[in-house]
Formats: structure tokens, C-alpha cells, sequence
């Protein structure tokens, strides 16, 4: 008899506009903790500034909702303090691909044992609906006064590239399939992204529910739409990089299977290497006591209050 | 004569191991029971461009340089060119003989402006064309002038120790130097030979041929010039412990005492140094088993000061370090810890600004962005050391104030203290205590009662980290209610701000005044002086010496600056007669701060904003013209090279 | 009676359609001859959570609301529960008939703090559980209660148009809420559908529908309440030409005018609407053939500003628009722009804050930081608006200043300018000139003469632009000499440094006072009211009021503060016996200053920081206070919902 | 008799370390301006902060040498501003992949047309030998005191990734070949990176000039070097998209040849396409006059100072 998903949920009033995919990624991420049976006190959800930044103050967990684009130093910040904690950090497509981009990129290069959400709804929604960084250019949502002057990223194949060690997309009203993902990125060992197609019915009407699901190419004959989402697990897709040899032919193929959007757009674990060693590791060679005595655990103090450091060797070396 | 002060350059490319020599000369002379102060000045630039140190060694304590020079030794002809004129009459200059008929016309790395500067300067009869022009001049002026045939001693080393290319060895050039200064001073060689050792430690073979090259000069020296040069300087019988740090090693030390355990940091002139000094020696000893600061570069001072407060979130002590810009790139980050009440301690380097400004020279150009800096009004501490001392003990105490009373703190140094050495009697570690606050007690902390920003009388809610069993906590940038959720409510918005401001106002109440600021003088004196950061230094020694001519100042040196003593000042100032603000920058930021707080308005300024730190020369110089009441409202100073 | 003012509020959730109505209702009001004002108040949100406009109308100027709330008119439960305790006496709530019987404690929007005050301030009884309950309160108050079935109405329309589904027509509420409140007012409906025509030009099935529905209301409203509401409202016979215009259009419109061309920014509330507005009308006529701003949405406010100091550079009229959190991230380039003595004009909405704080809500916390903000020492000009007029002229006159003195310009917007309405009588643009500064001459531009930051008696070195023909110019954010290449000698410091700052001594000295400030009353006046931003109206308004009670005060508005014109404020503030600071913020920033730069305390202080905009009613409750000598130095104010 | 490679040269003293790189980049650099015969006053060198942020000093052609990571961002607006002028960025590859990747990231959504030339020296050089973001993980040059923690972006698959649209890769020691990359760079239409190998013989000893050129791994038998440096054109390379269709394919066969390092490092253009619309012609769908009349150009006042502007339809607009 362990937490349940309701659990994981504030009493709060949950503020996003009726339809909106963040209530799907929301669910997701409550069943994936319970899944877990993970404690509330040892995550901590710690999120950018967007209608997705939202998340934590409706989890029942700790909750760290930071500066736009600022997502990711923040979240490093809490896991190498204390890595016992579970820290996932989400926000925004604006937020992690815009603003933050940067921090994306450079997060590639650590692999620090967290997992990072992207609620991509290809607009910037609190702010009232401009382009965001994974908007395709020429594209016009409703809330924009002419079409889209720039391309978009494309999140996977950039993950791939900065070096991300679990890469997966996610659709949001896929509840079951999200919450695999996330279960799954939970449990990597290193830096995982889940990159979540966010349907926002309030601003951007091309990548709708209805788009994502195929109604707007239904089959004339039978009548069944033609879905544009599918999974890439349904097709025999193995992710999992099993030798250092069989990385670089993976990571390509993965980069093109990235590249597959509009007609058909897979979701699933696109690529998966634990061979890579975490920052944790990298940092345990040379402080071989990390784990266990981390910056947030040691003693810094003995009981008078007086300084735990003994400093007569510092003091040596600059002696005169 | 047996010298009781002594002051020495040392100049020539960037590169060329002027550093290293700066760091034997002073340890040669501490071991001899010398006290030492020296500064580095040196450009934007890894190699080849003009770099110096000023020396500054004296059988009394000091805290400052002067300006002074007894002997120039010069790698290069730029050293002479650039320096001549600041050595002393009846001082000396040590010179490669191979730079002497260098035409001036010719060293690249002279500047046009300043080429052209040193022409008129030099006469404009255009016959100053050569370094020896320039050293007939100084001749004429009693200066001695020790030509060192440098290539020639180098080659015997190099026979010495089986090495060909001359190339290999003229690192060396800097130990010459020494050995001629050394020799010069008839100081014990033996001394310096330790200081070699202690120096290269990690490398026997180089060792051996410094000791080496720097005997041959030594010897050189004595043999030449014996008894020439005034200055001669024998060991002193003095059994203190003493160490010999920079301000950026101070700082180092002081946070790791002080129980810092992360630092974040991207790389920047002149806080890099710190640092890289922390994670060379990441692994320590504690009273029991071992600790170890986690030292990490960012990918710039974005995620620096956000991975800080992070980490402060968790539960450690954490910290940042950078200069100007990279604290631009700080202040919405800033905000953010100030809103959520985080522990942050800020080590701010100040230089040469706007902008990149001067990055490898001095300012104190930064205080009043460092008080109002990030959008919004929250609390945050801004503490300003005065040397290397304070340093230290200021970088341990700043991780109290900022658990104390939950928020940011900012500890302002600057390049003049960052990269300038002196000596210490060893530091008494017995004032210093750790204190973390108010942590949440057992009964804040069942399950879905525990409030991290609960309503207090005195503002300040018992903190919980990340992680704590029974605790669960929400922090946002939005303005929030007790729990930590997000709430635009007016009546929770008024107590919130109020909550976090009055802080300030208990920290400004609790902290003792000597944490706050020194006074030195007698509170009747009539003439004071106000100051902050590394001016200290030159001011006491300035004072000083109007003393012995009868003039009696006394020195207000504000170290907390925010929240500002204010009381404490307006009533050492209310009496004063005659109120000096001497700042190293071009308004007058701290007298404007004190201004606005108080009301009182500063008579006089001694401002400086040329790059280079004030030396007590011109401190002196500047307040006598005041005392002497013959000086202009606002004295700007100039001295530096 | 036939009304002479009437102030309306109009709520419910975000997304529901209160903007527009407030602009029909605004237009509707306009062509008939009145004055307007109207702000907006709403959450960080973007469907569900409460948001509200409340408007004043009147035959005379308004710059400002009143606490007065004669009719509040209810999308929902929630706006009932927040607003009828402001609803005057005698005043009317229309509220719909679905609403009545909700109870209090299932309105999930609304916080569980505000909650427990709600249910307290409406006693203990625990008898106040649903609307009804509420109502009947207000009823005791005689309050006007008009209960509408939308839904029925909503019906009719569907039935109308042939559309069966009522989702489909929700959305007509905020119309059903104006057709009853017109009804009420005995109102001229043609100049209503006029303004609906007006406001859904585009699509004209829209605009029929919502006439439809605008009558229907208006029909129910005047059969089934009919003269039960005091105030009503005809048509007035003016014939001046009058705009209506919220405070970031005038700003876009200021900016163009100005010769703005290129325009950067990142999505931040609530300046975004200015470059969305700007977007939307990116090409445009000029005396002859066509101009065009580019407005590029950038990566992040870094980008922004450097981009704008880059397209700057080139020659253009370059500009950047931000709040609190992204001009914390430009500041860094800030002090570029000052080093390099770049025109660019950042226009700032600050909004509340510390971090995120309050970011649809108002606050004016971010003076001081502006004016001190990146490191380093170097010149700026700060403008502050009082109103949607200012913000025009301002804004084109922020190019001229930043061209002349070749500095950044910063003009200060809040978000009480930024989202409020107000109407004026069509601007007079006759005194609008652009001035571009010195420009290089052909003497100047010899290929290889030509030198950017050539020293002069102004400090004023005539531009050229990149890639004029003849001139090369560099630019580095490092200390530069005349041509603009690194140096860091002390002496070309100094020089460089001083040219720099000299130009703000000079702008301060020729920019004329009716620029920098503006002064209401009489010289003589002993009480005076020094204050900056959008709280002009409330203050003008109070004075007025207190005026006609005999009690005479005088208003300093302080629109350039830096530089600051210190002379005239001291001589201003010199006499007067009462010195009043009125600002939006903690601390008096303002006050700070002004005291930092004369020495003069204010002796009071009404000071507001719950994130929404001072009232008449209370500016003058509060001076009142004052001017009886029964006020508290420091009054924090605190109406707002 | 046009201008010589000399001619782009200022008498400033160049004050980077003997042996640098950096002077081969100087040295290419002029020679392309030289070859283009590019009015000087008609070029802007943009540069970021380091030692390769100070070229702009030493090249008598306009120059802005601006932030520490913020390149970009100003060669954009001077660029937007008035499109006639030739701008070329050219920074450091902490600048350009640490604090400015953000910017390196989202430019390529932009296709801006400039040519930008990253220094990589896989150091930060001015600030003395720290890590930068192309050093490998676990090296330690000399100037680190432990090995590198983090992993290297790979700044060729980082372009592709982003949407650059001229990609080359140059060896700061051959002259010659960087020169030619740069003329093809700066006549590219569209937005270039050359990403130049630069050794630092002050810092990193380990990816010096004898390593590029392989003199760590002498051929017993003849006595050569087996260089790490080779051509990509004499291998058969062809990085041309000339059609729509072809860019997936070519795209992947660059990233892939991107992933080459250590015992071979090709040089050369990796990838070429302008069938991508450059951000001008992307503007020019709604201002259509654009290229001749940039905000830098267009008339803003008339003879007697007054706005050039016609203010009335914005009236109309708002007109109560
Ligand atoms: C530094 C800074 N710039 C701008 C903003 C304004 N802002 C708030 S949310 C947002 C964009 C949100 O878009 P996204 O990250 O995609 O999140 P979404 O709302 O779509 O979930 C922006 C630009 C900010 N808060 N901080
Ligand atoms: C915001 C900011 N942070 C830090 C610095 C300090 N800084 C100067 S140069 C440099 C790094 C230079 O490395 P790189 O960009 O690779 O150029 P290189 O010197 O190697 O050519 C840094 C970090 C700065 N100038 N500005
Ligand atoms: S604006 Fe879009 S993303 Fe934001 S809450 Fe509404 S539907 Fe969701
Ligand atoms: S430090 Fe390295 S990159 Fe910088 S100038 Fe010296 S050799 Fe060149
Ligand atoms: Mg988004
Ligand atoms: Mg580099």
C-alpha cells in the first residue's frame, strides 16, 4: 500500500486553460513518481518561468520554481549539493530552447544524473502566444501578427548532439506512454531529456490535439484518421547503446529519426548510453568521498561552533 | 647603513617570470624576518606586453606601496623607459647590457600615445633616442646604474648544466635579476636560496639551476658594484610566525573555514585566481576525516550564481566569485535569492570598469551597483574588506550573516588587494565560529505544516534544506505566500515585503559594530577621513606620518556598507570639522551613500581612478594639501605607471 | 440626474472577455463626448484566474481611479466575492442569475488565504456562505442588484444566428455585461454599436452578432430595471478630436515618430505589447514613400540590447523595450553602450517585483538600480513618464538625447501606464524634432584622421556611422584611446574617463527644465509633494480636491532623474515646510536620491507597494492626513484588489 | 592594383603570444579581404572577448570588439541595421561555445548572412588556460589542476544542428586553406562558420602544431609524420545541398564526418546550402523595400528637423 498518484498533487487550483497538455504531462508525472514509490521529501521539481513553470506548486513535492531559462543551473546546483535527491527539472520550450539554450547545451557536457522535461508547445504561452524556438518557420499560430521569421530547433537532434545520455519524446495526451518515459528517465544513470509535444489550444492552433492525432487527413474510405504520432518502440527502435563501438552509428541514426516531423512523428526513447560516466563519477576521481559526504552533508562545524577545517596546512604553505 | 625600508621593481614582458621573482624576493626577505607588501600591475594580456612588481620591504609592518622605487630591475627596455623617472635620486637601476642601445622608437609594445608622452617628457630635443639617453638623465640625478651583461651569465649556466640553446635557459633572466638585487643588498643569499627551494618545490632539477644562475649574479654583483649602492640589508632576529598570502588566497581560506563547500565559477580577471587556488586544493583535512569543497566552471556567471543558490537551497554553504561583468550577468539571479531568501555569499573582485574597462588593474568603481543591483527592493549585505586580512576573516563571517538572517551577501574585494601580497603575523582562528541560523525545528516540521517563509516577528523563518525528512518546501521568484506558492493577494504582498525587509534592518542591529567598521584616531579629532576597501592601507600609513608633523586625522573605514552603520556615522561625522571621503573612483560612491543616509556631505575628496591603487605618497601628499588648507574640494590622483 | 462621472468595474476570469468590453466601453463612452480612464488589473496567467478593468468616465479630464466602484458588473462568482465591498452606496452589481447560489468555498480560483479573509471579513457568523448571502449584505447597504439570466440571453442570440451550440456563445457575456450596463445608464446604444463596430472591424459576422446580443441586454436591462439606477448618461456635444490610447501604444507611437527603425526585445509583461503593437504596424507612410521599423524578437534580453547597440552603431535609431527581469540581464551590455557612448534607448516597464515578484502587476521598484545599474562609472540618461502623453513625447525625445550625448537612454515606463487607458486631446506634434547630434564632417572623415572618441572641449566627439565612407572607427569595451583601441594608460584613463562624465554635466546643463520636470502650484506654496511615474494623475486629482478644500499643496514631478535636476529641487524644496514623497515602492527611492544629491529629507512619506496603482481617493486621504498634522511620517497604502 | 592582404593591417603591435595561432587566422584573414578586395570602411570585424576577441584592433577595417559570449548578437544588429556592410564575427571558442552558445545556438535559426570564425584553441586563453568547451573530457593541459569534468561540444555538429548554412572546419597553421575558406565563407549567402583549429603553444600542450601535423606518430620505416590534418575536398567531398531533397542525406553524411577527431581531422566545408531563405529575404516578405531602405538608411526627418513620419492613420486608430 504505497503513495498513490493523487498523492503527488497540491490541493491547489490548477491554472492552465481548459484543454491544455500540461494537465497530460501533470498526470504523467504523478503516476510516474508513484510508479516509483519515490518519497515527496527527496524530490525536489524545480521548473523555469512559463505556464509550465507552474508544475511544482501543483506537486506534492518539494518545489523549486526559478528564473526564465534558468531551469537547469539551478536544478545542478541542488543535485551536486545533495545527490540523493531525485531532481527533475521542466519547463518550457522558450524556456529550455530560448532563454536557456544555452544552459541546454552546456548541460550536455556534465551528463549530471537528472531528468529534464520540455513541455513543447512551440509557442511562448504565459507571455500570450509569440513564437517559440520550436516553432517551424513560416508558421503563423493565430496569436502571431505575421508568419514565423525563424527556423526551429529541433530539441532531439540537439540533445544528441550536446550530449544527453537518454533522449526521449513524449506526447502529452499519451498519459500511459509519458509516464513510461518519465519512469525510464527517472531511473537512467545521467542526464536524461523527455521533450513532451504540448498541444496549447489557447494559442497555437496548428499543432493541435487534432493535428498531432491525424483528424485533419482522415481516410476517406474508412473514416479513421491518420494519426501523425507514433511509437517508435511499435517499430522495433532499440535506443540502448550497449558498447562504446556501437555509439557513433547510433547516435546517427538517432539524429536521423530526429529529423522526422510532420508526417510522422515518433515518440519513445530515441537514444540511451549509461557508458558515459556521470558527473558524480567524474568528480568522485578526484574527491573519492563525494557520495557519501557531499557540499550539503559534511560537518562544517564542531559542537562549539568553531570550524570543522583544520588549517595549519594552508597556513604552512604560506608560511614566511 | 643598514636599511630599514627598502623598495624594489621588477619589470619586463608579460611572461617572463617577473612573478616568480616577486615571490622569492619577498619570501627571501620574510624568512629575514622582513615585513612585505608588493603589488603586481600587468595588462590584458598572456604574453609579451609590460608587466611589473612593486616591492615594498621594511623592518616595520607595512600595508602599502610608496611612491618610491630604490632600485628598477629591468628585463627590457620598456621597464626602463616606462619606470626611469619613478627611481629615486641616489636609487639604482639594474639593466640588461644587451637593451642599452636600444632606440625607444623601436619597442613595439610602446603604445604611440605614450611614445609620444615620453618624448616630450624626456625633452624635445629628440637626442633621448636610446636607452642610454634616457639613463645619462638619470645619471645626472645620482642614480646608480648596474649594466648586467645577462646573455653572457646565462651562457654559463647553461655550460654548467650541458644545456645548448640559450633559449632554454633565458626564463633565467629573472633570477639574474635577483641575484644582482640580492647581491647589491649584501643580503644573506642563503635565504634566498631557501625561498628558490621553496618556490619551485615540485621541481629538484629546476631548482638547482636557479640556485645556480642566481650565485653567478650574485657574485656578479658583488664584484662590480661592491659597495656602491646605499641599501644593505641583513637578517633580522625575529622569531614570529608570520605568513605571506595575496588577497585572493585570503579569501580562499577564509571560505573554507568558514564552511563553503561549492563554489561556482566562470573564469575572470581578478577572481579566476581564487578559485583555481580552491580546487587545486580541494581535498582537506577536518577534525575528523576529510572535506572537500566542490569547485565547478561554469558555463557562465548566469549558472554560476543560480548553481550557488541552488546548492544553498540543499543545505550547503555555497558561493560564487567574479568581477564587473560577470556580476552584470548576476543580478537577476541576485533578485531571485533575495525574493526566496537564500544564503548566498557573492565574492565581487572589483576592477577597472565600465565595461571590460581595465581588467587586470584596480577600481573601486562598483559599490553603489553592488547595493542597488538586481530589479525590486530586497535585502542583501554588501561587506567591503581593507586587506588581506580582513578578507579572510569577512569570507568566513559572510556565510554567518547570510544564514543568519537568510539572504545574499556580497563581499566586495578588489584587484589592488586580489593581486598584491603581504605579510602577516599568523592569523588568531579563535574568533571564528560557524553559526547557521535558525534551523526548523522538529515542530516545524510535520508533514504539511512546515511553512519555510512563515510570518515572524522578526522576519526571519527557521529554514529547512532540501531533503528534509518531514518537510516539504516551494520556492518561487513570484511573490509568494508562507508555504511558497505563488500569490498576487495585496495584504500577503505588504507582509511579505515587509517580512523580508525588516531583515535588514535586525542584521544592521544585531551586528556589532566592529564587524561593521574601524576607527582609528581619537573621536575628537576634527579631521576625518572616510573610506572603504584597500585604501586602507595607505591611509593609516599617511596618517601616520602627518602625525609626526603634528597633523592628527582620524579614519572612519566603513566595512559593512549595507545595512550602512548610519548612526555610527553621523555621530563620528556630526563632529567633524573637516570630512574626507577618499574613494577609488571617479564620483564618490561611498561619500554619495553616506549622503543620502545622513544628510552630511563630504568637504574634501581624494579620488583616484587612473587604474592604479593609491600609494601612501600621495594620500600624504593629498591631505597635507588639505590640512595645509590649500587644496581644491576634489583632489584627483594620478601616480602609476 | 444626468451623470457627470461614473466609475464602472467589470470582472471575471482571464480569457473571458473583460478587455474587450472595456474597450467597447471606453469607445462607446469616447464617441459620446467623455473622458476616460481605465486600468486593468489581472493574475500571471493566461485563462481562469481573476482579472478586472475598472474605468472612470466623466465630462471632465480624468488621469486617474477613484476607490468608487458605482457599478460593478460580474462574469462570475469570484468577481463578487473580491469586489462587492467597493461597490459604493447606492451603486449597482449586475450579476448573473447562474452566480446567485454558488457557494464561497467552491470557487476553487480563489487562494485559501483570501478566502479565510473573506468568510472573516464577512463575520464569523459562517452564515455568509453563497453569493445570495453576499448580495444580501450589499442590499442593506442599498445596493442596486441586478440579476440577469446571461444564459437565456446567450440562448436567444444562439437561436438567432442559427448556432446550437452554447459554448459557442459564452463568450458574448462580456457584451451581455455592457448591453445591461448601458441599459442602466439610459445610454445612447448607437454609439455603443458603433464601438463594437470598431472594435470586431474585421470581422464583420462577429460584429452583427455581438449587436445583437449588446441589444438584447440592453433591452432587458431597460424593461426589467428601469430608473432604478441613479446614474444616467447622455451623448455630450464636443467636437475635439480625442484619442484613446493605452500607455504602450503611445510609447510605439512615440518611438516611430522619433525615428525609432529598429527595434529589439524578448517577450517580457508588460512591455511586449508595445513591440507587438509595433509588429503589427511595421510598415508605414512617411512624408514621402514608405518607412519600416524591424522588430526582431531576440533569443533572450542579452541579445537584445547588443543587438540594438550594434544596429546603433550602424546609424540607426535603435531601441530595446524590457521590465525588471530582462533589464537585469541587459545590464551588462548597459555599460558597454556607456563605454562606447552608443545612442540607445531601452524603454523599461517595471512592474513588481523583487524577481519574478509580481509580473503582471504594478510597481515602481527599479529607480535606483536603473540609475546605477551595470558596473563601472559612466553616463546615462533616465526619463520617467508621468502618463500616457509623456510616454509619446518622451519616448521620441529619449533619441534625441541619446544621439547628442551619445549615451544609453532609459525611459522608465510601470505597468500602471503601461496597461491603463486613457484618452487626450490629439497630441500636437509641432513640437517634435529630431536632432541627431554632431555628426562627423568631411574634415572629420579623412581616411585614417577620422577619430571616434576624439577628445574635445564638450566631451562630445562627432559620430560617424559603420560604414561611412572614409572613416574607420573600432569600438571595445575595454579602455580605449581617441581612436578607439585598447589602452590602459593611466593618463589617457583619466582623460577618457572625464570626457565620458563630462557629457552628463552637459546634458544637464542644456536639456531645458520643462523637460526634466514638471511643477504644478505656486513657488510659494509650503507644502510640497516630490514624486516620478504614473502617479501624476492621482496626485494632480488629490490636489484638486484638497485644493477645493482649502488646503494648498504644490507637486515637483520629477521626469529626468538623471541628471538629476538637483539645483531647482533644492531650490524648490528649500522653502517648503512640508516635504512629501509619494512613491510605489518600499523604500522612497525617489526621496533616496534626491536626499543623496541636496541633503534634503523628506517629511513624509505615502508610499504604496501591493502591486496596484495609488487612487485619487486615497493619494488624497492620505495628504489629508498629512495636512492635519495626524499623519505617521510613513503611510503605506493599501487599497487595491 | 587593388589593395594588398597589408593593406587590412593596423600598425598596432599584435600581442599575442609567439607562436600562437592566431596569426595564421590574422594572416588568412587579411589575404581574403585582400582576394575579395573588400573596401575597407565597407567591413566590420565583430569580435567577443579573449585573445582572439582583440583581431578587430589589428585589422584596418572597422571593428567592434564587444562582450565576453555576446559576438553574435551585436554582428546581427550592425548587420540588420544596414545589410551592405560586410560583417564578419570572429571570437574565441569559450566565447562563442560557453557563455555565448546560447547565441551560437539561436542564430542558426536566423540565417543571418555573416560569416562567423570561432578561434578554437580548445582553451580560455586570456584568462590563462582554463578549460574551454572543445577541450575532451579527462585532459588536462598543463594550465588545469585536475583533469576536465566536462565533455566537448563538437562545434561542426553543433552548426548542423542549429541551422547553419555554410559549415567548414580550417587549421590555423595552413594560411592558404584558411583563406580560401573564408572567401567562400564570406560570399556565402547565408550564414557561415569556419570553426578554426588554433593551437595555444602557451596552454594547451596538447593539441599543438606538432600534434595536428602528427609528430607524435613518425613513421619508423620513412621517417614522416602521419599528420592528424587532412582535406576534406581531396577526399571526394562534396558538402553542396543543391536540391531540397538532398539535405537529409547530406546533412547526416556531414554530422557523421563531424564526429571524426583525434586521428583525423578533416578540414574544409563540411556542409553548404542556400536553398534556406536568409533572415533578409525572410524580413523582405513584409517589407518589401527592405534592401534598399534598412533602418539604418531610411530618411527619418526632414530639412527643418521634423519627423519624416505621418502620424494621422495611427491617430485614426485610436480616434474616440
Ligand atoms: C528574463 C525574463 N525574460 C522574459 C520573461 C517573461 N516570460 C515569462 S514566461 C515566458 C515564456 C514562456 O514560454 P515557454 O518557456 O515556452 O513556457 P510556456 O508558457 O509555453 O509553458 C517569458 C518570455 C521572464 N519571466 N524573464
Ligand atoms: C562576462 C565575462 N565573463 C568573463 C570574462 C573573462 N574572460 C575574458 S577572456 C575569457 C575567455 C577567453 O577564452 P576564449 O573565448 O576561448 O578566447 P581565447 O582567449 O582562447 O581566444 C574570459 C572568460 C569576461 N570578459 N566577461
Ligand atoms: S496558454 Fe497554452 S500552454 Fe499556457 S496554459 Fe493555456 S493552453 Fe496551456
Ligand atoms: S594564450 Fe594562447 S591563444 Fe592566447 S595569445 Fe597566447 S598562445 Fe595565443
Ligand atoms: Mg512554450
Ligand atoms: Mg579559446
Amino acid at each position: 500500500m504505497g503513495l498513490k498518484a493523487s498523492d503527488y498533487k497540491t490541493p491547489l487550483f490548477v491554472d492552465w486553460c481548459p484543454g491544455c497538455g500540461n494537465f497530460g504531462i501533470y498526470a504523467a508525472l504523478q503516476m510516474a513518481l508513484a510508479e516509483l514509490q519515490l518519497k515527496p521529501y527527496e524530490v525536489v521539481i524545480v521548473s523555469g518561468i512559463g505556464c509550465s513553470g507552474k508544475t511544482p506548486h501543483f506537486m506534492n513535492v518539494n518545489g523549486v520554481h526559478t528564473l526564465h531559462g534558468r531551469t537547469l543551473p539551478f536544478a545542478i546546483g541542488i543535485k551536486l549539493a545533495n545527490p540523493s535527491l531525485e531532481v527533475i527539472a521542466a519547463g518550457g520550450d522558450g524556456d529550455g530552447l530560448g532563454i536557456g539554450v544555452g544552459h541546454f547545451a552546456s548541460t550536455g557536457r556534465r551528463n549530471v544524473d537528472l531528468t529534464y522535461i520540455i513541455h513543447d508547445n512551440a509557442v511562448y504561452g504565459l507571455t500570450k502566444g509569440q513564437a517559440s524556438p520550436t516553432l517551424q518557420l513560416g508558421l503563423q499560430p493565430k496569436s502571431l501578427p505575421k508568419p514565423n521569421v525563424n527556423a526551429a530547433i529541433n530539441p532531439i537532434a540537439m540533445a544528441l548532439t550536446a550530449g544527453y545520455t537518454f533522449i526521449a519524446r513524449a506526447y502529452a495526451y499519451d498519459v500511459r506512454h509519458t509516464s513510461d518515459l518519465l519512469v525510464q528517465a527517472i531511473n537512467h544513470k545521467g542526464l536524461a531529456l523527455v521533450n513532451i509535444q504540448q498541444p496549447c489550444p489557447t494559442y497555437n492552433n496548428i499543432n493541435t490535439k487534432d493535428w498531432y492525432g491525424g483528424l485533419d487527413r482522415v481516410n476517406p474510405e474508412t473514416g479513421n484518421p491518420n494519426p501523425r504520432i507514433y511509437k517508435l518502440a511499435e517499430t522495433g527502435w532499440d535506443p540502448v547503446v550497449r558498447t562504446a563501438d556501437e555509439d557513433l552509428e547510433k547516435s546517427l541514426a538517432a539524429l536521423k529519426k530526429a529529423k522526422e516531423w510532420g508526417d510522422k512523428i515518433p515518440i519513445g526513447v530515441f537514444y540511451k548510453n549509461e557508458l558515459i560516466p556521470t558527473y558524480q563519477e567524474r568528480i568522485s576521481r578526484t574527491i573519492p568521498f563525494y557520495a557519501t559526504s557531499p557540499p550539503a552533508k559534511q560537518k562544517i562545524k564542531d559542537e562549539s561552533g568553531s570550524p570543522a577545517l583544520v588549517m595549519e596546512k594552508w597556513f604552512k604553505e604560506l608560511r614566511v | 647603513m643598514t636599511g630599514k625600508e627598502f623598495n624594489w621593481m621588477i619589470g619586463g614582458p608579460q611572461g617572463s617570470g617577473i612573478d616568480t621573482s616577486a615571490n622569492i624576493f619577498g619570501r627571501g626577505f620574510g624568512y629575514g624576518g622582513y615585513h612585505l607588501y608588493g603589488k603586481r600591475e600587468y595588462h590584458s594580456n598572456v604574453k609579451g606586453l609590460h608587466s611589473y612588481f612593486h616591492f615594498r620591504v621594511s623592518n616595520k609592518p607595512v600595508a602599502a606601496n610608496v611612491n618610491d622605487v630604490n632600485l628598477l630591475a629591468a628585463f627590457d627596455a620598456e621597464t626602463i623607459v616606462r619606470h626611469i623617472r619613478e627611481v629615486t635620486p641616489k636609487g639604482g637601476i639594474i639593466i640588461d647590457k644587451s637593451d642599452l642601445n636600444l632606440a625607444i622608437s623601436e619597442i613595439r609594445t610602446l603604445p604611440s600615445e605614450l611614445m609620444k608622452l615620453i618624448m616630450k617628457n624626456h625633452g624635445s630635443k629628440r637626442t633621448h633616442k636610446t636607452i642610454i639617453d634616457l639613463i645619462e638623465e638619470a645619471k645626472e640625478k645620482e642614480t646608480r646604474v648596474y649594466v648586467v651583461p645577462f646573455l653572457d651569465l646565462l651562457k654559463e649556466v647553461g655550460d654548467e648544466f650541458g644545456i645548448e640553446k640559450l633559449s632554454r635557459v633565458t626564463r633565467m633572466k629573472n633570477i639574474l635579476a635577483l641575484g644582482t638585487t640580492f647581491g647589491l643588498l649584501n643580503y644573506d643569499a642563503s635565504l634566498v636560496e631557501k625561498a628558490i627551494g621553496v618556490v619551485f618545490r615540485e621541481k629538484p632539477g629546476v631548482v638547482k639551476m636557479n640556485v645556480s644562475a642566481f650565485n653567478k649574479a650574485y657574485e656578479y654583483s658583488k664584484q662590480n658594484f661592491d659597495d656602491d649602492f646605499p641599501h644593505k640589508f641583513k637578517k633580522l632576529d625575529i622569531h614570529e610566525e608570520r605568513i605571506f598570502l595575496l588577497g585572493n588566497q585570503a579569501v580562499a581560506l577564509g571560505k573554507v573555514l568558514g564552511g563553503c563547500r561549492i563554489q561556482t565559477y566562470y573564469p575572470i580577471t581578478p577572481a579566476a585566481d581564487e578559485s583555481e587556488f580552491l580546487e587545486a586544493h580541494e581535498v582537506f583535512k577536518l577534525q575528523s576525516g576529510n572535506g572537500a569543497i566542490l569547485v565547478i566552471q561554469t558555463e557562465d556567471e548566469i549558472a554560476a550564481v543560480n548553481m550557488a543558490s541552488g546548492a544553498a537551497l540543499a543545505g550547503a554553504r555555497a558561493s560564487t566569485t567574479t568581477s564587473g561583468p560577470g556580476f552584470s550577468l548576476m543580478v537577476e539571479g541576485l533578485s531571485w535569492a533575495g525574493n526566496n531568501e537564500v544564503p548566498i555569499v557573492i565574492t565581487y573582485y572589483q576592477r577597472g570598469a565600465p565595461s571590460t574597462g581595465l581588467p587586470t588593474r584596480h577600481g573601486q568603481d562598483d559599490l553603489r551597483f553592488v547595493i542597488h543591483s538586481g530589479h525590486g527592493e530586497f535585502p542583501r549585505i554588501v561587506l567591503a574588506s581593507g586587506d588581506m586580512k580582513e578578507c579572510f576573516f569577512d569570507a568566513a563571517r559572510a556565510f554567518n550573516y547570510a544564514e543568519k538572517y537568510q539572504m545574499p551577501v556580497i563581499h566586495l574585494i578588489d584587484k589592488a588587494m586580489a593581486n598584491s601580497t603581504q605579510s602577516y603575523k599568523v592569523f588568531d582562528l579563535s574568533q571564528v565560529k560557524i553559526d547557521r541560523g535558525e534551523i526548523a525545528s522538529r515542530d516545524d516540521l510535520q508533514i504539511g505544516k512546515y511553512k519555510r517563509f512563515r510570518f515572524t516577528d522578526s522576519g526571519i523563518s527557521p529554514r529547512a534544506f532540501l531533503g528534509t525528512k518531514g518537510a516539504l518546501m516551494w520556492y518561487t521568484g513570484d511573490e509568494h505566500d508562507e508555504i511558497g506558492h505563488i500569490s498576487e493577494e495585496p495584504l500577503n504582498r505588504n507582509q511579505m515585503m515587509e517580512k523580508r525587509m525588516k531583515k535588514l534592518v535586525k542584521a544592521g542591529e544585531e551586528i556589532p559594530s566592529e564587524e561593521k567598521f574601524n576607527f582609528f584616531g581619537q573621536e575628537e579629532t576634527k579631521n576625518i577621513i572616510i573610506s572603504w576597501g584597500s585604501t586602507k592601507g595607505a591611509i593609516l600609513e599617511a596618517m601616520e606620518l602627518l602625525r609626526k608633523e603634528g597633523f592628527n586625522l582620524a579614519f572612519l573605514q566603513i566595512r559593512m556598507i549595507q545595512p550602512l552603520p548610519s548612526n555610527s556615522i553621523e555621530r563620528i561625522l556630526g563632529q567633524a570639522e573637516m570630512k574626507i571621503a577618499i574613494e577609488m573612483n571617479y564620483s564618490g560612491q561611498l561619500a554619495a551613500t553616506i549622503t543620502e543616509k545622513t544628510g552630511i556631505f563630504m568637504d574634501y575628496f581624494i579620488l583616484k581612478y587612473n587604474g592604479r591603487p593609491m600609494t601612501t605618497t600621495e594620500v600624504y601628499e593629498a591631505l597635507k594639501k588639505i590640512l595645509r588648507k590649500n587644496a581644491e574640494k576634489r583632489q584627483v590622483l594620478i601616480h602609476g605607471s
